[in-house]
């Protein structure tokens, strides 16, 4: 009783900073604050929604399974988040506040 | 309501199917064509895969205490159906990084004007 | 099981938003983050259903999401290292 | 729930198609496409296709899209404006579209216990295999057992498909070990690449051999195996690649599999059944059976995995030696 409660705090919140992570995807401004809203929002909802989910297995294969996605998630999504914001600056993306001053120095 | 359930996965198929349908025929970029077949093999697929399922039944291992599972055989057509539908993909653009090399150009109409060159 | 339902509602409703991003986005880097995004949350959302659908040992479609997603990632990725030389990647879209 | 599920992931899944008609990018295209396999995929979990799910995940969504984004490396990524109308395909394309909408009304609705398609021979594999062939899996069963011929031809398709890439595109040599290539400034990315690569290799072994009790099996561990590999190209460089597993090695295998498969069917001839009848293999005709399917389910393993890297290998020595150009 007290582990489904528990998950079910767990999958709420997670799927709660889920939705936070897509509407930041829309809000924030330029890709530099997309890519921070997208990637920490991804972590952190795996995290309590795979948890929330182990609480209601059995403790068997299932659990020692998702303990995998989780780990395997936890590896590859901010790195993979990581490269992207790298190769992006390489590229020559700026941030809004990089274009704000090119243009003031433009103006000015 | 029930109409538009029982028919809704056919209709999708169609649309997804005239789609790739579309992009073959109409796009002049080679790449964009074997794209556009894959898009109509997926629908194929979604297609067999619809006709497989059984409402209220389950994924086709035995497991206890399930009575009513799907229909396994589209489930085994599809799956070698995909990994022969890749291999011939990838056949396919190695053609195109042939022509490529061969013309120049993916474009469909600007290599027929070259085959008097070769 | 409301729980799980709405929990799957949530991830479903994410993933149509990621799509959305993907599908109409500014650069290029804001489509692969969409896309990126769909993978994630696709795992996500199968290991919720293999629990909606009280058979959760599907778990392995799971990983192999997980999995594919970042080589599908790491591919993108080169293929930017690859052609940075001709043609910006930063440079918006056009499409018609 | 299940059908709310369906209806939004095939509605995400035709906004998806409709969108790569109008994209002109084709990089986009192809991002937008490894989507609509990721989409795909998805709806064949909800619709009980889980061995299918799988596949198309792993080729479909990983392998095809790999491979696109090689051809694009070499073509160039900018589809040139359409030059004559798009008005007569998009006549064709509506006749045809009706024609085939009309005919779905006479389709069984969806999800109808009584449609011929699940009367005919699914009775039998449901009931009967697990007690004939002794597996769980019944995916597994009609692919190895009942319809194994059917198999076989589908990893000769296989094998013959590398074939036809190498001999199109031909295979890296291996003397150009030297030449840094790679993603040298990605840091954290050869770190867990590093970690995660033997990661994949264990899920494909696991793959492999549960298939017989879960979704997966040969074709699902054989490509994801390659994959493993496949990331380690594309992290370290295509040189360091060939030297942990070397082209002439995967000639040999892809024709190794394809002659495991045969050669068990031969076995079976020679213990006096048919061809491809495992009941002759053992004493007994399900312990037979069962050796049957992990020896043939290894060889598709060994073949796809051979065939899908070696038809890498060939788009990369591609790109790499439009690089040193």
């Amino acid at each position: 009783m007290i582990l489904e409660t528990l998950s079910t705090i767990l999958l709420i919140s997670g799927a709660f900073f889920s939705l936070t992570g897509a509407i930041g995807l829309f809000k924030f401004p330029d890709f530099f604050t997309r890519v921070h809203a997208a990637s920490v929002t991804d972590s952190i909802a795996t995290i309590l929604i795979i948890s929330g989910l182990i609480l209601r297995t059995d403790f068997d294969l299932v659990a020692i399974k998702l303990l995998f996605i989780l780990v395997f998630l936890l590896l590859t999504s901010p790195t993979a988040s990581h490269a992207l914001a790298k190769s992006a600056r390489h590229g020559g993306l700026l941030t809004l506040a990089e274009i704000r001053d090119t243009q003031n120095k433009d103006n000015g | 309501m029930s109409f538009i359930v029982d028919y809704y996965n056919y209709w999708i198929v169609v649309f997804l199917m005239m789609a790739g349908f579309y992009i073959v025929i109409s796009a002049n970029n080679l790449v964009k064509k074997v794209v556009g077949l894959n898009i109509f093999q997926t629908s194929v697929f979604i297609m067999y895969i619809s006709i497989g399922k059984v409402s209220g039944g389950s994924a086709p291992i035995l497991a206890d205490g399930i009575t009513s599972y799907s229909n396994p055989l589209p489930h085994v057509l599809i799956l070698t159906a995909i990994v022969v539908g890749v291999a011939t993909t990838a056949v396919g653009l190695a053609l195109i990084v042939r022509i490529k090399r061969a013309y120049g150009t993916v474009e469909e109409n600007e290599f027929k004007d070259k085959d008097a060159l070769i | 099981m409301l729980v799980l339902t709405a929990t799957s509602v949530a991830i479903l409703s994410v993933m149509a938003l990621a799509l959305a991003r993907a599908l109409k986005a500014d650069t290029v880097y804001d489509r692969i983050l969409g896309v990126n995004m769909v993978g994630t949350k696709t795992a996500l959302f199968i290991a919720v259903m293999g629990f909606l659908g009280g058979r959760p040992d599907f778990l392995d479609i799971a990983i192999v999401y997980a999995l594919i997603n970042f080589i599908g990632m790491i591919a993108v990725l080169r293929f930017f290292e690859y052609t940075a030389t001709d043609g910006e990647p930063g440079d918006k879209e056009q499409s018609s | 729930m299940a059908e709310l599920i369906d209806l939004v992931l095939l509605g995400m899944l035709a906004i998806t198609a409709l969108r790569i008609i109008f994209l002109k990018d084709l990089f986009a295209v192809v991002m937008l496409f490894g989507i609509y396999s990721f989409l795909s995929a998805l709806i064949f979990v909800n619709l009980d296709a889980v061995d299918v799910a799988f596949t198309e995940a792993a080729v479909g969504a990983g392998i095809a899209t790999v491979l696109m984004l090689g051809t694009l490396a070499l073509t160039g990524r900018k589809e040139k404006a359409n030059s004559h109308t798009a008005l007569l395909p998009l006549l064709v394309v509506i006749v045809t579209g009706a024609a085939l909408i009309y005919g779905t009304l006479d389709m069984p609705p969806f999800g109808d216990p009584e449609n011929p398609a699940n009367q005919h021979v699914a009775p039998r594999y449901i009931e009967e295999s697990p007690q004939e062939v002794g597996l769980p899996n019944m995916v597994t069963s009609v692919l190895a057992s009942y319809r194994a011929f059917d198999t076989l031809g589908e990893t000769a398709v296989v094998f013959a498909a590398a074939i036809g890439v190498l001999s199109l595109l031909g295979l890296p040599k291996q003397s150009q070990a030297t030449i840094e290539s790679g993603l040298k400034s990605h840091l954290v990315l050869r770190v867990v690449a590093k970690l995660i690569i033997p990661l994949i290799l264990v899920f494909a072994l696991y793959v492999q051999f549960h298939g017989d009790y879960g979704p997966g099996g040969g074709f699902q561990a054989g490509v994801i195996a390659a994959a493993a590999i496949i990331l380690y190209a594309l992290v370290f460089g295509l040189p360091l690649a060939t030297q942990v597993i070397q082209p002439k090695l995967l000639k040999i295998l892809a024709s190794m599999g394809v002659l495991i498969y045969a050669a068990t069917g031969v076995a079976g001839l020679f213990f006096g059944g048919n061809f491809l009848d495992y009941n002759v293999l053992a004493s007994d005709p399900v312990a037979g059976q069962h050796i049957g399917i992990i020896v043939i389910e290894f060889g598709i393993g060994v073949t796809v995995f051979a065939a899908i890297l070696s038809i890498f290998y060939g788009f990369a020595s591609q790109a790499e030696r439009a690089n040193i150009q």
